[in-house]
């Protein structure tokens, strides 16, 4: 097994693309992933594309290929991966396992959607599941876990609120966010009612959107610089057990856990986190998952401000999904377009000091009040 | 003239449920795993747990609230604006099932609640065309059961 | 680098399967594949879900996850992969790469379509790209290629009749056929026109349908009862280069010439072929790119028979897609079922004598003037 | 009138052909990279030899049928049935780029056959409306070609 190291990232800001197609937003993050890896197109040996919703709102299929070949990058082998929220992780798994085995020594992944149309509505779980017949929608999933740990662990909306000003702060610091001004608890909970007791400020906005990554062997990393070290990769699927508890995220936790052990690190050894905050009661959960706190006190953690920048361990100084908007084939890429950004001490006004461990968290997909996929990528500079 | 309405509109997926005429006995209806002795809702076209067949099995109608939300947004499927799901622990098979909860209860709602099983026309299937569901909606609390919810 | 084994095959028979449902399908065919295999699905470690049109036509996605959980495979890692024609096979090339490395013991594919729709037009190279808007269906692309082997090549309309009347003649003897009554070059020529030259029983209809595999390590292979080797997995993408040569094609030449490479066998070593005769002209040029005949040859090839069964080189023994019907994701599975059914020497009727090595040929996609993708796998008993 | 119902016609895809008024000049446009000398149709959103600009590029109106076909079952897009596509060698450029050609030259369909661009109401977009496609219609032969098609 080679190590795994993260060359380059490449992203466009997302927000609503109206006048471009994804195949043009994807080719540019691709190009500014080349271009900061400074490693020759021609060089890379596998690619992958990650993407949610394109099949779904175009009709299009084998959409990686016409990525790729905007850079010149043909004959390869090329795989087009979704899995709803995590379709972008996927795709870097899939890559770092390529390249553990020595199979690519250069490995893309591209991820990106065009999902701000009328056609698009509320992410679900599949147009042909029952649980989506019956009206559940993404944020209702989250709503009903935020009132099952309001009633087992005291969780308070305040609390919640508490995640979307952190990450709203977070955001202003970041030229990259789409939504970057400050708002309070109180904008917060009086925003428009999505899902009891969700309100808007506290469920992410889809967006359009792309963003790549790089990675390579050793062998590649060093000649190149600023190369991150992947030192742990995980994605583990649903129990799908019955009943669920879902106050404690059996999923969540599990890949966390496989994701510590293969990195050999604890929650202490992290300097930053990039997670899954696609609902301000998801990045709580998250936390409880993480180890960044006992169970039951996510809330609290929020609210103290220990996830903010300058406190112990920063959640989300990017803004999080919650600023950035979520295209989810490109979500993943993003997030460890940040932790690149930060391990290599970057980050401008919102760089976390002496960065050197970060940790990326995507899930996504439910099914049977389980998630259908969680993966978890831990980088060291 | 409600019943004559339901009688011509047909299950958002077959078999979920059933009834005996005049709604007596009305009950959900998943699987049951003779081999494994799980329950399962929806019944799944084989066990997970040993491959095998899955034997069609009434879940009974009556259980407990464990959580629920109110959805507030521009509903799916032509229901209600705003209506209510939750997850439901059914009585008798210990089975977390998610429903719908009847639309006249949206104000009542608690978790730990009991609830009993309805059906009736509520949204549309996917071709737009009015359709059963069932929901779940407020009963008296289970004879065995404390004051407390159980949270 | 482990060995790659295929420990077990399964698929339900191709056909309108009006009353059934995908994931249904799928876990039919996964559950005949394990039970082939003798191995406990509690003992599979990564799987993959090849489906070219369920989130065109259904809006679903994540649908893997469905069809795995129904036979209690859970918590492991499961990728959802589309890669049009050879969404299958592509499954499979990632799942030996899996095992190649080590970092699954146990890797199954999965793959299937319900197709048989009023929504589900013709096959395109997607709805976004120009040359579909320009009027170009996949019928149309063959079509053009056969136009262009006639007049470079000389190759007859009988000549490329002759395949469809061959594969007709192999599906007599195969139950898993969807079209087995036998056809002359005369039915062939005189059913209704869809592109020119092409006539409807040159063309491979759609098909609801599931297949499956199982692929272990040596380790396991040596506990599982006709484990067959696999000794080549590759997968090429197009090189787009304009112009095209659309009667000599580089994609499949350089697809077929990896694989030889790989397996160290030459075409000659090879017992059977099961090919992506999609249309009969297609056959033609895969029997150039196999290096079975001289390129330009291959409709004299046919029209000898040396490619029917009791020829020296039996292609499509199963009948092929022309037979079979095709759909997308179930299809390079099918033609892995088949061999394997040969190598094991249980294909009765229709069983190439003494087989021991087979190979089966993929492609799918559609740009440029060129295949987007090309898989060929090699097994040995 | 077909000039004028022309006019209130969008092309199928913005940027693909133009023409000066009264259709003189009418060329297909494409992308052409200055660094490295290469012609693309359609124009690409960065080359993909050197990932630089690609600026628009007239790639004439002439050329050579390479191959063709002529679709007889159900035209997508409102095209006329049947229709007939070809990948068509353009002058100048070396390009090879895939056409419809024109419907009422059907039988006279050749490998080798000269070739001119036309444009004009020829099936829907997306959407159903009718819209503008660029097609090629039979042309005299090129004055610096003999008479065999290039076979
Ligand atoms: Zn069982
Ligand atoms: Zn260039």
């Amino acid at each position: 097994m080679s190590d795994v190291y993260l060359a380059g990232v490449g992203m466009i800001p997302f927000r609503v693309h109206k006048e471009r197609i994804l195949v043009d937003m994807a080719g540019e993050a691709a190009a500014l992933a080349l271009q900061d890896s400074g490693i020759d197109p021609g060089r890379v040996d596998m690619g992958f594309f990650a993407s949610a919703t394109t099949a779904v709102l175009y009709k299009d299929v084998t959409v990686g290929q016409n990525v790729y070949w905007q850079l010149g990058i043909n004959r390869i082998p090329i795989f087009n991966v979704e899995n709803a929220c995590t379709s972008g992780s996927t795709g870097i798994y899939l890559a770092c396992n390529a390249i553990a085995a020595g199979q690519a020594e250069v490995a893309m992944v591209v991820g990106g959607e065009k999902m701000c149309v009328p056609e698009m509505g509320l992410l679900n779980s599949g147009a042909t599941e029952l649980d989506t017949q019956l009206g559940l929608v993404t944020p209702a999933s989250f709503a009903m876990r935020a009132a099952r740990h309001m009633a087992e662990f005291g969780t308070t909306l305040e609390q919640m609120a508490a995640v979307a000003v952190k990450n709203r702060r977070h955001a202003a610091l970041n030229p990259m966010a789409q939504f970057s001004k400050p708002i309070s608890a109180e904008d917060v909970l009086a925003s428009p009612p999505i899902a009891d007791p969700l309100t808007r400020l506290q469920c992410c906005p889809i967006a359009d959107g792309a963003a790549a990554v790089v990675l390579c062997s050793s062998r590649v990393a060093k000649e190149t610089a600023g190369a991150l070290r992947v030192r742990a990769w995980a994605y583990c699927t649903g129990d799908y057990q019955n009943p669920q508890d879902m106050a404690r995220w059996g999923t969540d936790y599990r890949t966390c856990a496989k994701a510590y052990e293969l990195a050999g690190l604890k929650p202490g050894d992290l300097d930053l986190v990039e997670c899954h905050d696609a609902f301000t009661i998801a990045e709580i959960l998250h936390y409880e998952a993480l180890g960044l706190c006992e169970p039951g006190q996510g809330g609290r953690l929020a609210a103290e401000g220990q996830t903010a920048l300058g406190g112990p361990i920063p959640v989300n100084p990017s803004g999080g999904l919650l600023s950035r908007g979520h295209p989810p084939g490109a979500t993943g890429l993003a997030q460890v377009w940040e932790l690149a950004v930060q391990l290599r001490h970057q980050a401008g006004p919102r760089q976390v000091p002496g960065a050197s461990v970060g940790l990326a968290h995507c899930m996504g997909g439910d099914k049977d009040g389980d998630s259908k996929s969680c993966t978890v990528i831990i980088l060291t500079n | 003239m409600q019943a004559d309405r339901d009688q011509q509109c047909q299950p958002v997926v077959p078999g979920i449920f059933r009834a005996s005429s005049g709604g007596q006995g009305l009950e959900l209806v998943g699987g049951h795993c003779p081999a494994c002795h799980r329950y399962y809702f929806p019944r799944p076209p084989r066990c997970p747990y040993c491959l095998g067949q899955v034997e069609e099995q009434g879940l009974g109608a009556t259980g407990t609230l464990y959580t629920y939300t109110v959805v507030r947004v521009r509903p799916p499927y032509g229901l209600p604006s705003p209506y209510a799901l939750g997850y439901v622990d059914l009585d008798g098979n210990g089975l977390r099932v998610l429903g719908l909860l009847a639309p006249e209860s949206l104000d009542k709602l608690e978790i730990g609640m009991r609830l009993r099983l309805a059906v009736g026309q509520l949204g549309c299937d996917v071709g737009g065309a009015p359709c059963l569901r069932p929901y779940f909606e407020p009963a008296p609390p289970h004879p065995s059961q404390g004051m407390q919810p159980d949270v």
